[in-house]
């Protein structure tokens, strides 16, 4: 049959391609643990970026957080935050230049914990700019502690023997919380350790730069995913861990959509 | 009728072994290799080639970006 | 007497606690001891290594550039610290991964396969033990009966159980450490 | 000669701000100089000249929106008083380790604490020491008049983008709640992004194809290259020391003793000069108007004039160990001071001066 | 003699809390210091003593959290490093104005901003003149072990308590990290409420009919009781420096050049007093154990006595200048550093020592 | 008729008093601005402290805002907390005294704006303490400066020419936020402008003592208020306008009410 | 059948005339006099002292407890 | 010459503005100006006070504790500044709400009743405007149509219909000042 006759040099072209490394992603190789979501969150953001041709009018706010590195690998101009800050330096940037694509990559423990005032305010100015939350439920990367979102019971090098909610609390949907801000015109939570998730994620970040286009105000939009060093298990292990623990009590889908224009 | 085939091809060398895209793969295309790269990491190749399809899954699920798909129509 | 080491490697096999080891074993003896550990942000991979000093006196400076004795477990570790051994100071590493060997033949240099030793046992978590026990044999810097105590001093109660088998590994090692190189004599 | 206005300190900052082309203000209010947002507020800068005006949820907020914006290459600038700008020594650290170039107005009320709402200068340390951690330094400008508060904004800008640094006000609450007549200068038009672009490289105005990413960062996690980084600003430093110092000099000359004061008690000083020269005392005064970079030099000249120094100041003595080290035990240095939003009168400095060097 | 362990610098620290009978404990983590809290979470205090750990949501909330626990009259601390420390300046002016006890602990890394997770001396500035607003001191406490660190706790404790003040340990990434053998104490019981009401009567711990009721506040609206408040403060800080001081020293009856240097740094500049030795030089070296209050008294009379002295630092020269201070012109002071996270070796310092005051 | 024979003197009689200043309030006339809200408030407090016989077991936080010198009025001990940090305090304090009843009393500059972090915190954590919230959408202290909750078009000193939502954002209803987050346990929104609303307001600070003696969780009392001053209306001016125009927006009543016990 | 009468007492020196006891009292009890006291303040009184029920309502109000309210049961 | 002033009152007064528009009338004039008010928390109430500067050179210290003049509208002002008049200087109160009148005999005493004139003129937001024409009457520190044009400078346009009723009252306050005492000279 035909097919028996294709060998893989034939296939693999050239012409054939269709799917490659976005060239907004820089050459050097992350320094995240392997299996970490960061990766495929910042490959997806800079393939938007480059889809939508806007490389010259995007600036990135990178956080304190095992992504304090973005901008190695986003090649985009980018800045560096204080632990917390990055809505806060998103909000002076989009400010002085509105016609810029200004968004901020916060993990939890950034934007939850220390920058839960910057990022509550932000969301309820309604700034016209794109929050791009990782909520792995933990702090990746001084080493896996508590964050504000880790689940009941869930251990972490602070909460030994797992998170008390007597002690600290219930694990914060912050997502939910700004969702019920008017300033926010887009609140989403997506996941990017399935084929499908990824998909999502990437539709969610390309509706946030439209959104921010249209100057509807701020798109916020959390990517559940696995912090597997933290959690002290093989990534497949964190994914299917994710599944059956962290969607069931933060599960996917729009939280607040607007009407299209 | 047309159908489709696909190959992948993994940058071995930035490869960290991570497996995400081995169950990502409907055609069950991927294994992680024996042999580990220079960073010590056992890199994904495929052990059953003819089988992809170039669907993109794994290399949509792909943290490092490492994975390029390939796809071609072919005519029965 | 003060023993300057730098025990060098992957996170995750066990340089860390290979020293803590050492360090009780040391103070068990009624020594000093400092451990000095390099550390950066906790992401997997990349490479660990501590230092140890072990001394019958108060210990000025816990921070080190030239080693009386180098454990070098990965490549990385070879190229960063084979330079920093002192003239007639040992290099013990283990060949797993190892594609440039030592090359100075002023220091002593032995070689303990202690990962594949471990994969044959089925105790890969007792690597580290192995290459201890390699060192303990070359280099008494503290007694076998203290490395054994400072093992169990160093787990917490709950991995008691885990200590017949360290121990049977830090024999092991005793065994299988080979001598690559002595130290030739160099004009001073 | 510019149009002459009756202004508040506080005012006269704002006033600066809008017709020296600044791009963006963000502050957050406190006592005593709620004035500056309040001023803004009036004026609508967004319609006078398009400058941005922010009232931020916090100081902290506050600061880092500039750190922001100053990364875009704006010229941008956020006021406050003690305990806000405690607030803000984090946001400051890195702005200074990330090279960037912006101006802080603290109008200075007595601490520790919530302390009072009244004039202090106890500020000092913190704002030439580096409250917040690590090896740095702010310019620090200190304003003795309200046109000095008006003009220092330019100053400050200029110096700011000069050395890419962040820039301090170093006021207090009298110079802040003072009128006095001002010379108002001419709109200058705020930067374009073309000249942005062409001036300032290094700012993240979006990365176009003719060049590389540009990445505002104070983070380096490899320790060669951060104490490479740290030596650069240690010689920044060094290179502001030679050149930007700035002082006042009054009846120096034929001084035999010598006043050295910032800012409002500087005004007191002059005062006290002439009471004292009154008395047949040759007293000068040496006004610091940077406090970083220190007149070091010049106090190391005049320790062979003068037969002693005394630091006048609203503190518990903090810039006279800066006098201090300039003389290195050369003259006698001595300290008078008030605290707790008290300013010192002429007569009692006087008084002060005869007792520590005179006698009686 | 107690019990010995093998223990990081930050586990010892909280092990001595623990033991201390410290009754909180309010941190965030950061690098290099998280194993403090993560040691006390292990060690479950809450059952060992009843002493409370709590993950704050940022360091802001845990220095405000100690603030509100030692107005009640609690033993509490909290811990920090470098950008952390900076965003508590303003908790630490309040607790300082408030005149209340407590604990802190910076594990120092190098800045300004992000920089570097390495162990840097940089802070020295912001702990000894403080980082925050206003005019008032943390008694300092500079550990150069892992002994240290555990034996610290106490004494911080006891002088904060004494003086109603904020005690800082000023450490640093080396020494954090570091494992060295501790020798660990009794395990002290907690104070009682009633013991607190009796010992700490100006505490919050519920106003009974006997007495008025309690305030813990650092706001005066008049100015002339600000002052005198503020003049209090001063006695204080007076009286620590005239009480406190701590110093060690190593080979300085005969010698001819002096080093000063605490903390990691210190233990460095011992191996250099001994190789230096070895080349015949007469060096010694004076440890600043306490920061504020700093030696310089014992200073001052040792600039009689030796021809140099080297500071030698971790940072782009910070203590030299109290060093400077203290000796006030009698002797060449010169400074040697490194920075970034890089510790200097014995050797560089002997060479730099050399070339400084001996020429070649 | 009898009524006619009783005078003045008849009924100003010990035993006719039926109100009297609770003895919970020192001696010192308040410095608030004659008609302000935070007397009333300050009053009701002191007299649930004096009813339930709680004196020496209530540690009170001012905040920074009008109310800072609160602890001249309120004869029981007191803490003052830097801006926005009183939940903070709060926390440090009932974490080492369980057995006290702790409060804050804030402003709503100084909770919502400065100290949102700390109050989402100390919310979600579920401090066993009652926050007393005084909404006056203003920050009275530094001059009328505008709150987060400052409303639209509202004028102070910051929005001159009236609260601008595309510039500012909307105005925050916090309280709104906080009985979204499991760990308080009763949310409530009062005044004290009318006699009834003073009532329904001791209640609710009633319930919150009762609800933190029982362990409950955090109980949270807004209070919509008048700064007369600010908003630069008399008195009684400015309680009508707060009931034209706050009370639509901050409607009163229960947001959450934990079952009793 | 029982009635109950009031007073209130308003401690006029420290009385700030703030005024918003008077439209408090469902039976206009008071108005500000025209005097001042020493601080300068119109303060309360009982323009129409019958009237009064001892409701308390105006207490309840007066935002600096400066009003004590007195009542009495009345035969009729 | 240089002229050391005290406005001292109640807060809404119109202390402050009084203080502006004479300063305002010294920059016409060409003369150098400070104006410092008193300042504290925003509650309504409570005294405000303003120094106020006019002099022909560059003005040192603009704080200063005893004044050429004192203008005093309340009580409070008068205990607190009374004594602070330098001898031979000028005090100008108004009598409402003055309980104890000011007792010293070596200045310059003044009265002149603005609120009640205000009161009767109806327009008692002219109160400090009537003062401010006393002042001028008995001490022409700046020329009486300066200080209309100082009047002009510091009100915003859109109340510039306000100005011939405060031109008025600026007048009135010219008629109606009247002389308590005058200085005696005593031995200095
Ligand atoms: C002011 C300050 N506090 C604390 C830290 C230490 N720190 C660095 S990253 C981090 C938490 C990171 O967690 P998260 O935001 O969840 O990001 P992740 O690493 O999980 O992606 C912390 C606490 C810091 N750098 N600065
Ligand atoms: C860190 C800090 N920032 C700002 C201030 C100034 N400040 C004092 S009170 C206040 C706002 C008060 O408003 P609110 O909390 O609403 O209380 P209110 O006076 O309205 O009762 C501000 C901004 C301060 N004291 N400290
Ligand atoms: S520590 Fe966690 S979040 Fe950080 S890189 Fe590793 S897996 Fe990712
Ligand atoms: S997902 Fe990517 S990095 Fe991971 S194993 Fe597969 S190819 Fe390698
Ligand atoms: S492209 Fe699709 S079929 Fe081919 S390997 Fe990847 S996941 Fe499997
Ligand atoms: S300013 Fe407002 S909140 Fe403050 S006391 Fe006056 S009316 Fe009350
Ligand atoms: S409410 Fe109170 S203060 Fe106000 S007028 Fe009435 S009695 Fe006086
Ligand atoms: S008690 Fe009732 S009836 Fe009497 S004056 Fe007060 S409000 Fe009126
Ligand atoms: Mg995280
Ligand atoms: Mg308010």
């Amino acid at each position: 049959m035909a097919e028996q006759q294709i060998t893989s040099e034939d296939i693999i072209q050239e012409e054939n391609l269709v799917f490659d490394r976005t060239s907004l992603l820089t050459d050097n190789v992350f320094h995240y643990c392997p299996g970490c979501g960061h990766g495929v969150v910042h490959r997806v953001l800079m393939e938007i970026i480059e889809e939508l041709d806007v490389q010259d009018k995007a600036i990135g706010i990178a956080p304190v957080g095992c992504s304090v590195l973005a901008y190695n690998y986003m090649d985009i101009d980018m800045q560096e935050a204080a632990h917390g800050r990055a809505p806060a330096l998103a909000t002076g940037i989009k400010r002085t230049m509105p016609d810029k694509y200004v968004f901020t990559y916060q993990g939890d423990g950034d934007l939850a914990a220390i920058g839960t005032a910057e990022t509550i305010h932000a969301c309820n100015r309604g700034e016209n700019i794109a929050i791009i939350f990782i909520n792995n439920g933990i702090y990746g990367m001084t080493g896996g502690q508590m964050a504000p979102t880790t689940l009941e019971k869930m251990k972490s090098s602070t909460t030994p023997y797992g998170r008390n909610i007597q002690q600290m609390g219930n694990p914060l949907k912050i997502t939910e919380l700004v969702a019920q801000l008017p300033g926010t015109c887009y609140v989403t939570r997506q996941v990017v350790h399935t084929p499908a998730g990824v998909r999502k994620t990437k539709r969610a970040i390309r509706n946030a730069f439209k959104y921010q286009q249209e100057e509807r105000g701020l798109s916020f939009i959390e990517v559940v995913s696995n912090c597997n060093s933290g959690w002290k298990m093989s990534p497949n292990q964190a994914n299917k861990w994710l599944e059956e623990n962290m969607l069931p009590y933060y599960p996917t889908g729009d939280l607040k959509k607007p009407e299209d224009k | 009728m047309a159908k489709v085939t696909g190959r992948i091809v993994v940058d071995t060398e930035r490869c960290k072994g991570c497996a995400v895209c081995v169950p990502s793969c409907p055609f069950d295309v991927i294994a992680l290799a024996d042999e580990v790269n220079s960073k010590g990491f056992h890199y994904a190749y495929m052990k059953n080639p003819e089988a992809c399809t170039g669907c993109t899954n794994c290399a949509l699920v792909c943290p490092d970006a490492v994975i390029k798909v390939f796809r071609k129509k072919v005519t029965a | 007497m003060s023993e300057e080491i730098i025990i060098a490697g992957f996170g995750g096999q066990g340089v860390l606690s290979m020293g803590k080891i050492l360090c009780y074993a040391g103070i068990v003896q009624g020594k000093e001891v400092t451990w000095m550990p390099s550390y950066g942000p906790e992401m997997r991979g990349g490479t660990a290594n501590v230092s140890v000093i072990i001394s019958d006196e108060r210990i000025s400076s816990p921070i080190i550039s030239e080693f009386d004795i180098a454990i070098i477990l990965n490549q990385q570790s070879m190229d960063k610290f084979e330079n920093s051994v002192k003239p007639g100071g040992y290099l013990i590493y283990d060949g797993n991964g190892i594609t440039r060997h030592p090359e100075r033949n002023d220091i002593n240099i032995y070689r303990v396969d202690a990962a594949a030793e471990a994969a044959r046992m089925e105790t890969t978590k007792t690597f580290n033990m192995i290459v201890l026990g390699g060192l303990l044999k070359v280099k008494p810097i503290v007694e076998m009966e203290k490395a054994v105590e400072g093992l169990k001093k160093s787990l917490p109660e709950r991995y008691h159980h885990l200590i017949p088998v360290n121990e049977k590994a830090i024999y092991r090692g005793t065994e299988i450490i080979q001598e690559v190189r002595k130290a030739k004599a160099e004009a001073s | 000669m510019g149009e002459l206005k009756l202004m508040k300190g506080n005012e006269a900052i704002a006033e600066a701000a809008i017709r020296e082309g600044a791009d963006g203000y963000f502050g957050y209010p406190i006592t005593p100089q709620s004035e500056v947002i309040e001023y803004f507020a009036a004026q609508q800068p967004e319609e006078r000249t398009g400058m941005v005006l922010l009232q931020a949820e916090s100081e902290i907020a506050a600061i880092n929106m500039i750190y922001g914006a100053a990364g875009a290459g704006k010229k941008v600038m956020t006021s406050s008083s003690s305990p806000g700008i405690s607030l803000k020594q984090e946001g400051l650290t890195y702005i200074a380790g990330a090279e960037l170039p912006c101006l802080i107005l603290n109008v200075v009320r007595g601490g520790p604490g919530l302390g009072t709402i009244q004039p202090s200068q106890s500020d000092y340390f913190q704002a030439v020491k580096g409250g917040g951690h690590g090896d740095y330094h702010l310019i620090v400008l200190a304003p003795s008049s309200v046109q000095e508060m008006y003009d220092f904004v330019e100053t400050g800008f200029d110096l700011a983008f000069k050395y890419r640094n962040p820039t301090m006000i170093l006021s207090d609450g009298a110079i802040g709640q003072m009128m006095e007549k001002v010379e108002i200068g001419e709109q200058k038009p705020r930067m374009t992004e073309q000249e942005i672009r062409e001036k300032y490289p290094w700012a993240t105005t979006g990365k176009t194809k003719d060049r590389e990413r540009n990445v505002i960062t104070s983070l380096e996690l490899d320790s060669s290259k951060m104490e490479k980084f740290n030596r650069k600003l240690i010689d920044k430093y060094r290179e502001i020391e030679e050149k930007e110092v700035r002082y006042e000099e009054i009846q120096v000359e034929d001084a035999e003793y010598l006043l050295i004061a910032y800012g409002t008690t500087s005004r007191i000083c002059e005062k006290v000069v002439q009471l004292a020269r009154e008395e047949g005392i040759k007293l000068g005064l040496l006004r610091p108007i940077t406090l970083f970079p220190f007149p070091k030099k010049r106090l190391d000249e005049l320790s062979g004039q003068v037969k002693g120094m005394l630091s006048v100041e609203m503190s518990a003595g903090q810039m006279v160990e800066d006098v201090r080290l300039a003389v290195n035990g050369k003259v006698q240095v001595e300290y008078y001071g008030r605290m707790g939003g008290i300013i010192p009168s002429a007569e009692e400095i006087v008084d002060a001066l005869k007792q520590k060097f005179i006698g009686g």
